[in-house]
């Protein structure tokens, strides 16, 4: 198959998928056996046809349209894209895989818009990772905003549709205020938005305006949840599980540090940034960020919620890649992406098989829980053991070329930042592990007498459904596998620039 | 109705009264101006028929005869009356004494009670209100002027050309 | 005489401009603005516009009035008696602001009847001059009217019959009477 | 010889002034539309007026007439008049419709039952 | 023009105007509605007609005579016409009327 | 029976024929004078709303119905258009009245005669189209 | 016959207004309303097909001049398209053609069906001074179909069902009739000046005048005069009563050409009359338009937020749309004027989709209030979709029509260094996010009510217009040389004629 | 100058002004109504004077419409203070004289 064609088709694979999800929607087996046969043929579609071209240094090209003279709606595959292509139509198999047994095991309503919508937003993310040129990203971009908003508010309640609102407002707000006025801004400068080798700024802009427009691009991404704009993420989280996974693992908060990555890469080219300075305050918002999410992080019961401030802090961790713009700071942070995706969506499935499995949401209610759920709080010890930076987990190697990209812009207190950070991980993720593991069942129950609703009796608690159980042990191995699969990752980055 | 004329006549002098009348004012003698005059006096004439407003009211040809000897005598009184009126308005206290009064009709016709009224009403100093079958209500700005007019002089010349006729 | 005969016409209109604003009775107001209009019909006379003295005598003191004196005889004729304040404040402002801006737009205009205005020297000489060869007719509104600038007056015509169609929609709501109403709501009561 | 100068154009300005204020002041429908025929009729009176030359006459051709005022604007006024009794005409119709619907033509008496029927 | 002619002229049209202006006096002067009708009908006969036939002395083509003498008709056949039905209209909807002598008749309404 | 408003019966019986007459007389002679299919049309308008005035407006209803009213002002504007369209069918442009007839001058004074013609149809039942309608309006309330 | 058949089709400019005036005036006669239906529709149809034609012309060969009466300019009148009015006679035409097609169905809701040969002689009525105005090239001309077209969009107001229909036509004819007048006051100083009416003539004349205070409140006239017309925020109050109590089908129809038109005369007049060069430069008409379109923009979508029938919140969201197209206009650059005409073009295309949509949900549900459109999503779901897509062309969404006429606006504020400008569109287009989405909320997100009555897809023959513009919303989204692209030609051609 | 013209037409001017104040003052409607007819008869002079002083007395039609109009008009009027209402003056007054 032609390359081009390939792109194209990767493109739209998922929404072809959706159609046929809608076209299924009498027969939920075949609708859920549809949608994970897009998933997959959708990732062996990218990793057969396009991973090898990449590999190999190429940059495969496909043009759309030409909207308006100097803005296309083109693509164009490079190593970043590819990565985050991957892990986005990778993970998507494994989500669908959790959600067929999280969505049944919960009795939702609506499957069928939910899937359907799961697949847009994954051609939205795909569409972001090939995208050539800044407004083809703008345009998917968009394009998951708006399709994870039914989504979010799945279940429609009064609480759902209030974050449904932030959520929208937030990132619709920022992109258009600020990312569309970035975009503009670029294209009045340089008389094109293309992804360009060594950035299409040099040169034409002062270090003050060049800052601004970086500004405009960093909160302008949402979606990157870089404080003060971060408020959606937790709010968020009424969603369903597998949407908090996708929403905090994959499509939408990867889709907005890739942006940033992408634009600091491409756009302003790390040359640009380190000889001028101009990313300088936003290594210090990240900063900030990373320490102060943690902070909160540390105080929230809900488990969702401490996820959510988790991904937050981890989030900034990728920012403070693309602004360091050194070649190591970028190496750390599109690894980051990576394995902060494995290891994020890991304890997602996680928290949403205890969900489905024992009714509990809150940290303060899992004591003894390890004993009846051994894989599930397993893999979340796995999952937080990567997130947190250790070995033999994947995430130590992002974290470790994100130290040396410190190192290497001379910014030492980022070192202590990062160490910090992962401190402070430790500090939100080990408890759960350890009240599960360690601390004994409460006695008596019954103070959560709702869920009882739900027909399974206070002496069930077992293991999830086994989809819902079953994910999270695949992507806990990936954690690890990562670890010792990183020279591939390493080898595909290194075509950056 | 004393005059009954057959209606297709009296079209016939609507339409000559109406085409003499155009030539009298049009001042174009082209035969397309003239052309466009019969065809305007036609239409005006078919117009009228289907009005149902043809008949000896409406075209008073028989009336000339009377008139010639009524209207200079009409004329004079209302010249007159005007000085009259005049003065009374322009007398500093104005002398007027307005008041309401009937006169005695002897017209046979609707169209001489009607000119007859209007003749009242020409004449300043008095205005005709009301036309009854057998009198007139009249408002007169003096009692002199409506004594004058409770005279019946201008009664009898209306009687006597419509008459005449 | 003839030269000041118009700024003594303009006069009168103002004076009933103004006297039509102050009139509560809107009877009185229609007959001020039928005077209004026959005078306007003889400003124009006397400003050379025959045709449009024409056209305003038929119009104005004619058909507006009767079409006015309908409306009145379905509606009342007496105009309610609260003034508005507020309403009679932003007018005065408005109409201030927007006077002095226009009287302010006139002092660079020829002044009247000056025969070196720019309007007597670029379409005009034609029309005066030509019209009479190029269409044979003496009448030059005529020819203007009709032949150089026939397009306009078909438009003309169409808006009067927009007008129609206008007031044909409105009218074509048939009229129930309120009078009418209460009686089929009370049978009972009818009219003996 | 008087010379008016631009005082016409003054007048007429003021006139239309007038109009426009019963437009804008005066809530009875009628009145407005009365002051809506005057500001009309103004702006007729002003193109009316430019086309005037001193000395001129009617253009009407005619033996012995060499000025003649500028046919133009009167063309053009024609046109206004027609506008200006059609507008008239379509905005009597209106007031009889309002005054059958809310048995009054007075502005806030009109409002007051509308905010009556949305509140 | 011969002068005769011109001097008539100057004659109807001055008289006429003074009527003219009679009648607007007694439209102003005059105490009632009924009374103010035969003012102007001052104007609507005697001034009018003695104005349009000065304007006729000066007449130089016969198509403006005869548009002149059709005015004239028009106004004589109209004028009393509209007063007539003008007081006829103000005695039905009982217009208050200045009496100064006895009527001769009581209202037949 | 003598109705009491002989006068005014009599006396429109004269003027009718005549306003009507006046009317035409200003839609022929617009070329020369004064006026034209506009004021042609507003005077014969007013004749009729005088009859109706007079005699009723059932009668005048009856003899200017007002279909056939409609179906005039409609015939007015579409003559004016095909004055138009036929201009364009003889090879000149929309409304250029030259081609109409051999000499330019004669076809400009057969166009003008005939949109002139067209613009006295629409306004003269426009008029009495309005007066109708505004009238009919108070007597339905009545009724 | 091959002679005489391309002769004829020289003459398209005038049958562009000849034949609808002519079917409008057959409409009349029609007593059908089917007959009368089937006569507007296929005329509107076939007047834009003739719009597409010569649109394609000009792009071909240049400026069409054609000579009413056969009088050479400036004696006759003249019809003069370019690529400017030619890009607006297609939008007033193919939204006629559209929203006609569509009224077939609904309008028998509103307006009892003795009445509808009027109401069509009415619509073709309007839709002929609209393009009247769009093609003509003198300027007392455009008066004559501003007038035509406002007598005729009043009496279609008029005829929306309830009795505030009455209302709001009276008020918008009042204020029309006081724009229209202040135009031709206007039209008639210029006149003084230049002693022409034929706009290029005009604009020669009018250069050798130069500015002088006559001129100046010339442009004030005008100015004013339009922007009544077009409802530029303080002079807008006629338009929500308008918009929200007409029939459905009229809104969709005003909404997108009316206003339109009238933006088009006023840069019509600044630009191709008084010149860059003297309206910006000289009498510094962009400090008091832009301002005003500021306020227009926050203003409209403020209030358009609080509304609760969505109609009137739509019309107050095209008081907020007219801002940015006159924001364009005032900026006067070539990037700032293609916005403003592109988005004429595109807000035409979303808000005549937006109301039809409206119509269908009064077709089926009988009313427009925000309560009414509860869980509509999934009952009237094509429906709905269609809005969706519609509303956030509104917001600016990317390959929507939207997205192409901000982005124009934007980069004209950026490359005229007006930053604060660019970021005033932007957060007022956030505004536009508030009040798009709280109707898809509550369409898609908010259970219908209990005692609901049963809710049918709507009838394909509204259905079909209304995804027709949706398509067009997309395509001209994606595919902007016929949008875009004219308009670009057409700033560029309106300020090299200024200069 | 002031001709015998110019003489006529001030007067009129005068009696204008006189019938203005009648129409403003009223006060019953029927002097609004004379003063607006007697209004038209002098603006029907007043057009004949000023065509004669203008030296265009051809053009007198307009003369003749506006007496024609304030005729029709006065009638409308007399029938609108009458009875209310324009329609119809035939049947409505007979039926007052039964
Ligand atoms: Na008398
Ligand atoms: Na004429």
């Amino acid at each position: 198959m032609n390359v081009s064609t390939a792109i194209g088709l990767a493109v739209i694979w998922p929404l072809f998928g959706g159609i046929l999800v809608l076209l299924l929607r009498k027969r939920p087996n075949l609708r859920e056996a549809a949608s994970l046969t897009t998933a997959a043929t959708q990732f062996i579609l990218i990793a057969t046809t396009i991973l090898p071209v990449v590999r190999s240094g190429g940059r495969p090209v496909l043009d759309i349209v030409e909207i308006l003279p100097g803005l296309s709606l083109s693509f164009e595959v490079e190593p970043l894209g590819m990565l985050f292509a991957l892990v986005a139509s990778g993970l998507w198999i494994v989500t669908t895989l959790y959600s067929i047994g999280y969505m049944r095991g919960h009795h939702e309503k609506n499957q069928t818009r939910f899937y359907f919508f799961f697949a847009l937003a994954i051609t939205g993310a795909v569409g972001v990772s090939f995208a050539g040129n800044v407004f083809t990203l703008f345009v998917f971009y968009e394009a998951i905003t708006l399709s994870t908003f039914p989504l979010v508010t799945h279940h429609g309640t009064e609480e759902a549709k209030k974050a449904g609102r932030m959520y929208l407002g937030i990132l619709i707000g920022t992109s258009i205020a600020f990312l569309f006025l970035a975009m503009v801004w670029t294209y009045v400068v340089a008389g094109t938005t293309d992804f360009r080798s060594g950035g299409i700024l040099a040169g034409k802009l002062s270090d003050g305006n060049l800052m601004l427009l970086l500004a405009l691009y960093a909160f302008g991404t949402g979606k990157a949840a870089l404080m003060p704009f971060h408020r959606w993420l937790p709010a968020a989280m009424v969603a369903p599980t597998p949407v908090s996974a996708l929403l905090h693992a994959v499509a939408v908060v990867k889709a907005g540090v890739f942006t940033i990555m992408k634009v600091s890469v491409y756009i302003f080219g790390p040359d640009l940034l380190t000889s001028t300075g101009a990313s300088t305050w936003l290594i210090w918002v990240a900063a900030a960020t990373i320490i102060i999410a943690g902070c909160i992080a540390i105080q929230k019961d809900n488990l969702k919620a401490r996820l959510a401030y988790s991904t937050i802090s981890q989030l900034s961790y990728i920012v403070l890649g693309a602004a360091l713009a050194t070649q190591w700071g970028i190496m750390g942070g599109s690894m980051h992406i990576v394995m902060h995706a494995f290891g994020k969506i890991t304890l997602f499935f996680c928290a949403g098989a205890i969900l489905v499995g024992a009714h509990k949401s809150e940290v303060s209610q899992m004591d003894g829980l390890g004993r009846k759920m051994p894989f599930t709080f397993l893999a979340f010890l796995i999952g937080s053991l990567s997130i947190i930076g250790l070995p033999p987990m994947g995430g130590s190697w992002s974290k470790w070329f994100l130290m040396l990209g410190a190192a290497d812009a001379g910014q030492l207190m980022m070192i202590g930042v990062l160490m910090v950070g992962s401190l402070l991980s430790i500090a939100y993720l080990m408890p759960v592990v350890a009240r599960g593991f360690f601390r004994p069942a409460p006695i008596e129950d019954s103070s959560h007498g709702e869920e009882e609703a739900h027909g399974e009796g206070e002496g069930g608690i077992r293991e999830a459904p086994f989809f819902c159980v079953l994910p999270p042990v695949l992507t806990a191995i990936g954690c690890i596998i990562l670890f010792f699969s990183a020279q591939g990752i390493y080898e595909l980055l290194s075509g950056i620039g | 109705m004393i005059l009954k004329k057959n209606p297709l006549q009296l079209a016939i002098g609507l339409f000559i009264l109406l085409f003499i009348l155009w030539l009298l004012s049009s001042g174009h003698y082209t035969t397309l101006i003239i052309s466009f005059g019969v065809f305007s006096c036609a239409l005006v004439v078919f117009l009228s028929w289907k009005m149902e407003i043809i008949d000896s009211e409406g075209v008073p040809i028989h009336l000339i005869g009377g008139a010639i000897r009524y209207v200079p005598w009409l004329i004079w009184q209302i010249i007159l009356a005007n000085i009259d009126v005049t003065k009374r308005v322009l007398q500093p206290k104005m002398d007027i004494t307005p008041q309401l009064i009937e006169v005695e009709t002897s017209q046979k016709t609707d169209l001489g009670r009607v000119i007859y009224a209007n003749s009242i009403t020409l004449t300043p100093g008095t205005v005709s209100i009301q036309v009854h079958e057998d009198r007139i209500l009249v408002h007169a700005i003096a009692k002199e002027v409506a004594e004058e007019l409770q005279k019946g002089e201008m009664d009898r010349r209306v009687t006597r050309m419509e008459g005449l006729s | 005489m003839i030269d000041i005969l118009h700024i003594i016409l303009f006069v009168f209109l103002v004076a009933i401009g103004i006297a039509i604003i102050r009139l509560r009775d809107l009877f009185a107001a229609v007959m001020l603005a039928g005077i209004f209009s026959l005078l306007s019909a003889t400003l124009f006379t006397v400003m050379d516009a025959v045709d449009v003295a024409f056209t305003e005598a038929a119009v104005g003191a004619g058909i507006s009035t009767l079409l006015m004196l309908a409306t009145l005889s379905v509606t009342s004729s007496e105009e309610k008696p609260t003034a508005n304040r507020r309403q009679a404040l932003i007018g005065l402002i408005v109409v201030t602001f927007t006077g002095a801006a226009l009287i302010y737009g006139t002092l660079d205009m020829p002044s009247y009847g000056d025969p070196d205005a720019p309007i007597h020297h670029h379409m005009a000489p034609r029309f005066i001059e030509d019209s009479p060869e190029e269409i044979g007719i003496p009448n030059q509104v005529t020819s203007v009217l009709a032949s150089y600038r026939g397009y306009d007056t078909w438009g003309e015509t169409t808006v009067i019959l927009a007008a129609a169609i206008g007031v044909m929609l409105l009218f074509a709501t048939p009229v129930v009477s309120r009078r009418r109403e209460e009686e089929l709501l009370a049978p009972g009561e009818g009219s003996g | 010889m008087f010379d008016p100068g631009l005082l016409n154009y003054w007048i007429i300005m003021i006139l239309m002034m007038t109009g426009l204020y019963t437009v804008i002041a005066k809530g009875n429908l009628i009145k407005k539309i009365i002051g809506l025929g005057i500001f009309q009729v103004s702006v007729i009176m002003f193109f009316v007026s430019m086309g005037k030359v001193r000395g001129g006459t009617a253009p009407i051709a005619g033996e012995g007439f060499e000025v003649f005022s500028n046919p133009v604007p009167h063309v053009l006024m024609l046109t206004a008049i027609v506008v200006a009794v059609a507008t008239l005409a379509f905005a009597l119709a209106l007031v009889v419709r309002i005054k059958e619907e809310y048995d009054t033509i007075e502005e806030d008496e009109i409002r007051e039952l509308e905010a009556g029927e949305e509140g | 023009m011969a002068p005769v002619l011109d001097i008539a002229s100057w004659v109807l049209l001055i008289s006429g105007s003074f009527f003219v202006i009679v009648g607007g006096i007694g439209l102003l002067r005059l105490p009632d509605f009924y009374t103010r009708v035969h003012a102007a009908s001052i104007t609507d006969t005697v001034g009018a007609w003695l104005i349009i036939l000065g304007l006729l002395l000066q007449v130089e083509h016969t198509l403006v005579g005869i548009k002149l003498i059709m005015i004239l008709l028009f106004l004589i056949l109209t004028s009393p016409l509209s007063s007539h039905a003008l007081t006829k209209a103000a005695y039905y909807r009982e217009t208050p009327m200045f009496r100064s002598g006895p009527d001769q008749t009581e209202d037949d309404r | 029976m003598v109705t009491r408003h002989v006068i005014l019966r009599s006396l429109s019986k004269v003027l009718i024929p005549l306003i009507m007459l006046f009317a035409l007389y200003v839609q022929f002679h617009g070329d020369y004078g004064p006026g034209g299919g506009f004021q042609a049309g507003v005077i014969f308008g007013a004749g009729i709303i005088l009859y109706s005035l007079i005699f009723g407006l059932p009668k005048a209803r009856m003899v200017f119905r007002l279909r056939v009213l409609q179906i005039i002002m409609a015939s007015g504007v579409l003559l004016y258009g095909s004055v138009g369209i036929a201009t364009i069918l003889k090879g000149g442009n929309f409304l250029d009245y030259n081609v109409l007839a051999h000499d330019p001058v004669h076809g400009q004074h057969l166009g003008i005669l005939l949109v002139e013609l067209g613009v006295g149809l629409t306004v003269c039942s426009v008029m009495a189209t309005l007066f109708f309608l505004f009238t009919e309006r108070r007597r339905r309330e009545d009724v | 016959m091959h002679d005489s058949g391309l002769s004829i089709s020289s003459h398209l400019p005038a049958f562009q207004i000849a034949v609808p005036l002519l079917s409008a005036v057959i409409c009349v006669l029609i007593r059908k309303a089917r007959a009368a239906w089937l006569l507007a529709t296929t005329v509107a149809w076939a007047a834009f097909a003739g719009a597409c034609v010569l649109l394609n012309r000009v792009i071909l060969h240049g400026t069409i001049s054609y000579e009413q009466g056969g009088w050479t300019p400036p004696w006759g009148i003249e019809l003069r398209i370019d690529l400017f009015n030619a890009l607006v006679l297609i939008i007033v035409t193919g939204i006629c053609a559209v929203v006609i097609s569509a009224s077939l169905t609904s309008l028998s809701m509103e307006v009892p069906e003795k009445k509808h040969n009027l109401f069509y002689a009415a619509f073709l009525l309007c839709m002929t001074g609209l393009a009247g105005m769009t093609i003509t090239g003198d300027v007392f001309n455009i008066f004559v179909f501003l007038e035509i077209s406002s007598l005729s969009s009043y009496a279609l107001i008029s005829q929306g069902a309830t009795r505030r229909a009455l209302t709001s036509s009276i008020q918008y004819l009042v204020m029309g009739t006081i724009g229209g007048t202040l135009l031709l006051l206007g039209i008639g100083m210029l006149y003084m000046v230049t002693g022409t009416l034929n706009i290029v003539d005009m604009a020669d004349q009018l250069a050798m005048v130069g500015p002088n205070r006559t001129v100046l409140v010339a442009l004030a006239c005008v100015t004013v005069g339009t922007s009544i017309k077009l409802a530029v925020f303080p002079l807008h109050i006629w338009l929500p009563n308008a918009y929200t109590y007409a029939p459905a089908i009229v809104t969709a129809f005003l909404a997108a050409t009316a206003t339109k038109v009238a933006f088009y005369v006023l840069a019509r007049f600044i630009f191709s009359i008084f010149g860059v060069e003297l309206a910006f430069e000289q009498l510094h008409l962009d400090r008091v338009l832009m301002p005003l379109a500021i306020v227009a923009m926050f203003a409209g979508s403020i209030v358009a937020i609080y509304q609760t029938d969505i109609k009137r919140m739509l019309a107050y969201s095209s008081v907020a749309q007219i801002g940015y197209m006159l924001l364009g206009l005032s900026m006067a650059s070539v990037t700032g004027l293609t916005g403003g005409i592109v988005h004429l073009f595109n807000h035409a295309l979303m808000k005549s989709g937006l109301f039809l949509v409206m119509a269908c949900v009064l077709y089926r549900v009988g009313s427009t209030h925000i309560d009414a459109m509860r869980g509509l999503g999934k009952r009237m779901p094509f429906t709905m979709a269609a809005f969706v897509i519609a509303g956030l062309s509104m917001i600016g969404v990317p390959l929507t029509v939207g997205f192409v006429s901000k982005w124009y606006l934007v980069s004209a504020a950026m490359e005229s260094g007006q930053w604060p400008v660019a970021v005033l569109i932007l957060l007022s287009s956030l505004l536009a996010v508030v009040y798009i989405w709280r109707v898809v909320e509550v369409a898609y997100f908010q259970e219908a009510p209990e005692d609901a009555p049963e809710v049918k897809k709507a009838p394909i023959g509204l259905l079909v217009p209304v995804w027709t513009l949706v398509f067009a919303i997309i395509f001209f989204g994606i595919f902007t040389s016929l949008s875009a692209g004219v308009a670009g030609d057409a700033a560029r051609m309106l300020l090299g004629a200024g200069s | 100058m002031f001709d015998m013209f110019g003489a006529a037409m001030a007067a009129l001017l005068v009696c204008m002004v006189m019938t203005m104040i009648r129409a403003v003052k009223g006060p019953t409607v029927f002097d609004r109504i004379l003063a607006l007819n007697s209004f038209g008869t002098k603006t029907v002079l007043m057009i004949a004077v000023v065509n004669f002083l203008a030296g265009r007395p051809e053009f007198l039609d307009l003369a003749l419409v506006y007496a024609l109009m304030n005729f029709i008009g006065t009638i409308a009027v007399l029938k609108f203070t009458h009875f209310g209402h324009l329609a119809g003056i035939e049947d409505h007054e007979s039926d007052e004289v039964s």
